[in-house]
């Protein structure tokens, strides 16, 4: 009963790995496919290996993390057997990537197979990647225009709320050709050690995720869904079943799981039960309860 | 969880090469587990936790020898412990060390001692002066003892020394990826475990970067049983910080 | 050992009442004044009187709260008198004001006679007034110069997070005369009732307050204190002396608490004492770890 | 707290204006507490719990009329119980309830009643038709009634019935403010508490919308000590929802 179709990929249930979570190692995204999960995200690949920022590199704050990873990946050139391996889990799998600009993007995108590509403009602590880029409408557009012209399957562009107006960068995806987007990344956060007055992160800022941020994210997914035509997948904090719907009834067709997933690897499992318990006590459907904040 | 500010209260020359630092802060960990220390303004490494409050560093690179500059009185930052630890069996079990391996052991070793639990060590090291925790392993039962270049004990690697493994109800190991590979083709699998080394990032099971296949490190580990390992790329290659295979 | 001056204003203590928290009346302000804050700021006070959103306007979410007044106030026309009451608390009173241009703020500020005035240009949640403005540099800088000419003591901006770049923002309140930046006002969120797809708040989005923003906040004023020659004064989850520690050590000179008044009137003399024990024990003073981090 | 989804059980009326409203839902409240109802799509407004699983509702605008439509099954949002309720104290207690006063009122005298405090009740109303609860008054000790019409009992107000206040361990009072700045001014403060209604909107103490000079109505109270209330602006002016000043 919980199954869609997104952007032309069928999912046995609307709940996704998020990018960058156990997302580097085929062995890892296949684990989780097997664990319950709609599909997989994997970490961001870019154009070369990338060993991140140093350590500390995430650290829990009150209700979520901040990481400043740095994008550590392997670069495309060492990730197809990942993706292939993930594929094994059986479930959609969709390549992360990122570049500095369109060039990179599309030599990436062609260079991969995968059922789809997310595209992350978003990350806030990369320099000259991320959320440097995906704050900018027509570098957005362009990078998007470039990924679709590159690959014959769909093309999300993964948005960051880092921004004065979410949908006005929505909306340059989607005329980009973009086929959903997801919102969102990490906001930009900090903490300092008091012991010492060290900024925690070796990279001194990063983002935030987990519990703290749904809000926010929910806003965002709400306002993308007012204002674009295609769909909106919604992450950010979500824990738990409630947290799935609530997403969903502002307007996700689908949502992705992140920091949760750290201690809970079952997490799709148990929203998935959670979720179809609640619809058949209620006796609804995933499509009665699609957006259905706008129209209350 | 923040990292908590641990001042040094002592430091302790294990071997020419290894020390124990000593902090004000007890972390009550199951042997096996360890934590992430901070060595603000340089990098944040794994450890293992060699006593309830202490760990014991080999100088290897940049972090390991910014800590080698504290003092007593300085404090690093720590988060943890993480990480399941060691399942302790009944019976009479075998821990097999090398080198900085004994960190996780020795703890390991004095709870099984404590609890009526026979223990027999199989130390190895390069050589006599690196051998770690010698007195405590001796101070719970048998030690056996290996070095590579033969300065004490048998002339060759700890792992020669496993004849008899299936006579002990569990097998612990602690050392280079290497050798514990040649300790798991050695044992019934499901009766040995391994603590293992991998790159960790985040330390909470959030990130992927220390994953053995679908195995965290970090959180479904350090420690797994060999049946587990059997299946998977350890002792064939393990990832670099970029997440590149390697060949162990 | 608290005691600093604000530009120019001796404060005993850098703890201050955050703007719309028990702010509208002369009593509440009075008793908070007593319960040991070095000032006050008033709710927002605008043109005329106002009644806000519809209820609910607050609502708790994990680990903070969402929160959509709507600028209830009842005019400048009809509150001298509780700037009166609150200044018998005997600490510094900082009159917030809110308008839709700079005439509107210069009306209101030459109006009333208070210590400070902070111009409130970052409320997420009022049609027209708010960060509606506040996201535009031209009219901070306008409406801050404005307030500066109508004026004689000093004038505070408070900023908004929800901006690609608060540094500009930070820097057109500079440059229009400023004598302090206020960071952060509440991130836009929105939180919906899964039982019935309803958003929660009457006005179905709101601003996000309390623990769950500290990790943005602190790095605004991380930013801010880098780029400006101003002072910083922090706001956002502070609960208790650890997180103004962290503030202070992030660049805030001063700091503002909210939300976590609702559970602990007594917080301001509280995190006096946590302050003064933690650099007494360190052996620091207040000048000692104001903006550390940035030095580290 | 995010509100929680309270399902009508059952609706009675208790007078021509004045329906009961169960739920699902024990808020399991101390007397006098309350609850923020939130009718979706209208208004979310405060209400006393009249029974730990139940509120007392007089139509009298948009909120309320709304909340008159709906049926059991139909479901409500709710969030508390919030504020501080009343401070049952030994003795011979005096009970002072004008209209809706009765709502919060009626718990409390049921909760003394059970823990073998006498308890007296003077209960007022515009019209006989218009007492509230006077049963569950009545289950638990003296009632005397006064209602302004005449129609039953005394021909006036409440506050007329009110001679002998030194007689009594504690005084009890909600209704309307006027009525309660009367009966303040009849009694010796600090063995009497009152009930106080003030524009709600967080409900929670943070917004500062329902203070009585610095006291927060939602938080600190909603009930208070006589005492306490002398000292402020109760019975002199109220605040409306744009916090201008409207005299009582
Ligand atoms: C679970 C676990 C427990 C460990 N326990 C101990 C112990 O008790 N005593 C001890 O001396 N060492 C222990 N190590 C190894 C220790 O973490 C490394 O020696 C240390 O990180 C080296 O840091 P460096 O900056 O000095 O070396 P570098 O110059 O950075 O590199 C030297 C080597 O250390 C490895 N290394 C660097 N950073 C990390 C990291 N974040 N995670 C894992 N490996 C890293 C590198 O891959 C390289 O092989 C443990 C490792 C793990 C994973
Ligand atoms: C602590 C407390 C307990 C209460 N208990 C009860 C009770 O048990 N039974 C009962 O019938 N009534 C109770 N009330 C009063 C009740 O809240 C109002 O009658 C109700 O809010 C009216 O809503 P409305 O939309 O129907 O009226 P409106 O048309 O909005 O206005 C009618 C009156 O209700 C007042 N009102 C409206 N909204 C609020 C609000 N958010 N907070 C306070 N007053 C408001 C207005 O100021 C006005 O005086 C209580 C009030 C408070 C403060
Ligand atoms: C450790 C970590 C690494 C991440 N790496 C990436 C990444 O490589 N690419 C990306 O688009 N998002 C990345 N993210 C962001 C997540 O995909 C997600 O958008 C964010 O964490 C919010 O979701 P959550 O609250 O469920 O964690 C990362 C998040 C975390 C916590
Ligand atoms: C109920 C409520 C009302 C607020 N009203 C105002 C306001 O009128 N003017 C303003 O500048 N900020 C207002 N704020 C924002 C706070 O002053 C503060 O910037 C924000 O809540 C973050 O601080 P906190 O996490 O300590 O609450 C309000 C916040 C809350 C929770
Ligand atoms: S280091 Fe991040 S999952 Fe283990
Ligand atoms: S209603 Fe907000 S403080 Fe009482």
């Amino acid at each position: 009963m919980l199954s869609i179709t997104l952007t032309g990929l069928k999912l046995k249930n609307p709940l996704m790995l998020a990018a960058g979570i156990m997302g580097t190692t085929g062995g890892s995204l296949k684990r989780v496919a097997e664990s319950g999960a709609g599909a997989v995200v994997t970490k961001s690949i870019g154009l070369e290996p990338k060993s991140g920022h140093s350590n500390p590199s995430m650290v829990e704050v009150d209700c979520g993390y901040l990481n400043a990873m740095g994008l550590p990946n392997p670069s495309y050139k060492n990730f197809q057997e990942e993706i292939d391996t993930a594929k094994e889990g059986d479930v959609p799998v969709i390549a992360s990537i990122f570049g500095g600009c369109s060039l990179d993007f599309s030599e990436i995108a062609s260079a991969l197979r995968a059922d789809a590509f997310e595209l992350n403009v978003s990350c806030p602590h990369a320099h000259g990647y991320g959320s440097e880029i995906g704050t900018d409408q027509a570098l957005v557009e362009d990078i998007t225009r470039a990924v679709k012209d590159a690959v014959k399957v769909p093309v999300w562009v993964k948005l960051t709320p880092n921004v004065t107006d979410i949908k006005s960068i929505g909306l340059a995806a989607e005329h980009g050709g973009a086929d959903a987007v997801v919102a969102i990344n990490t906001i930009r956060g900090m903490a300092i050690d008091i012991e010492s007055g060290y900024p925690i992160l070796g990279n001194k800022f990063g983002g935030l995720s987990g519990r703290a941020i749904k809000p926010v994210a929910i806003k965002c997914v709400y306002d993308l869904y007012e204002t674009l035509d295609i769909p909106v997948i919604g992450v950010g904090g979500i824990s738990d079943w409630r947290d799935a719907v609530e997403f969903i009834m502002a307007g996700a067709q689908a949502v992705e799981i992140g920091s949760a997933v750290g201690n809970n690897i079952n997490i799709f499992n148990d929203i998935s039960s959670g979720m179809e318990a609640f619809l058949e006590e209620k006796e609804w459907t995933l499509d009665d309860i699609y957006g259905v904040a706008h129209e209350v | 969880m923040k990292p908590v500010n641990a001042v040094i209260t002592k430091i302790v020359d294990e071997t020419p090469t290894i020390r124990t630092f000593y902090f004000d802060t007890s972390f009550e960990p199951v042997p096996g587990q360890f934590v992430m220390v901070w060595i603000r303004g340089v990098d944040e490494i794994p450890m293992a936790l060699s006593y309830d409050n202490a760990i014991t560093v080999q100088k290897v690179g940049h972090a390991t020898s910014a800590l080698f500059e504290l003092e007593e009185g300085d404090s690093v930052g720590i988060r943890g412990p993480f990480g399941n630890g060691f399942d302790v069996k009944k019976g009479h079990i075998v821990l097999v060390t090398g080198g900085l391996g004994a960190a996780p052991l020795a703890p390991l070793a004095e709870k099984a001692g404590a609890s009526g639990i026979k223990v027999t060590t199989l130390l190895g090291a390069k050589t006599k002066d690196e051998l770690l925790f010698r007195e405590r392993f001796e101070a719970v039962g048998e030690v056996r003892v290996a070095t590579d270049d033969g300065s004490i004990g048998k002339h060759g690697y700890v792992t020669q020394l496993l004849e008899d493994a299936k006579n002990y109800s569990q097998l612990y190991c602690c050392g280079p990826e290497i050798m514990m590979k040649k300790v798991l083709d050695k044992v019934v699998p499901s009766k040995a475990q391994f603590s293992l080394h991998r790159y960790i990032k985040c330390g909470i099971g959030i990130c992927g970067a220390c994953c053995v296949d679908g195995l965290r490190v970090c959180k479904d580990g350090p420690v797994f049983s060999g049946d587990i390992l059997k299946r998977t790329e350890f002792g064939v290659y393990r990832r670099n910080e970029c997440g590149e295979r390697i060949k162990v």
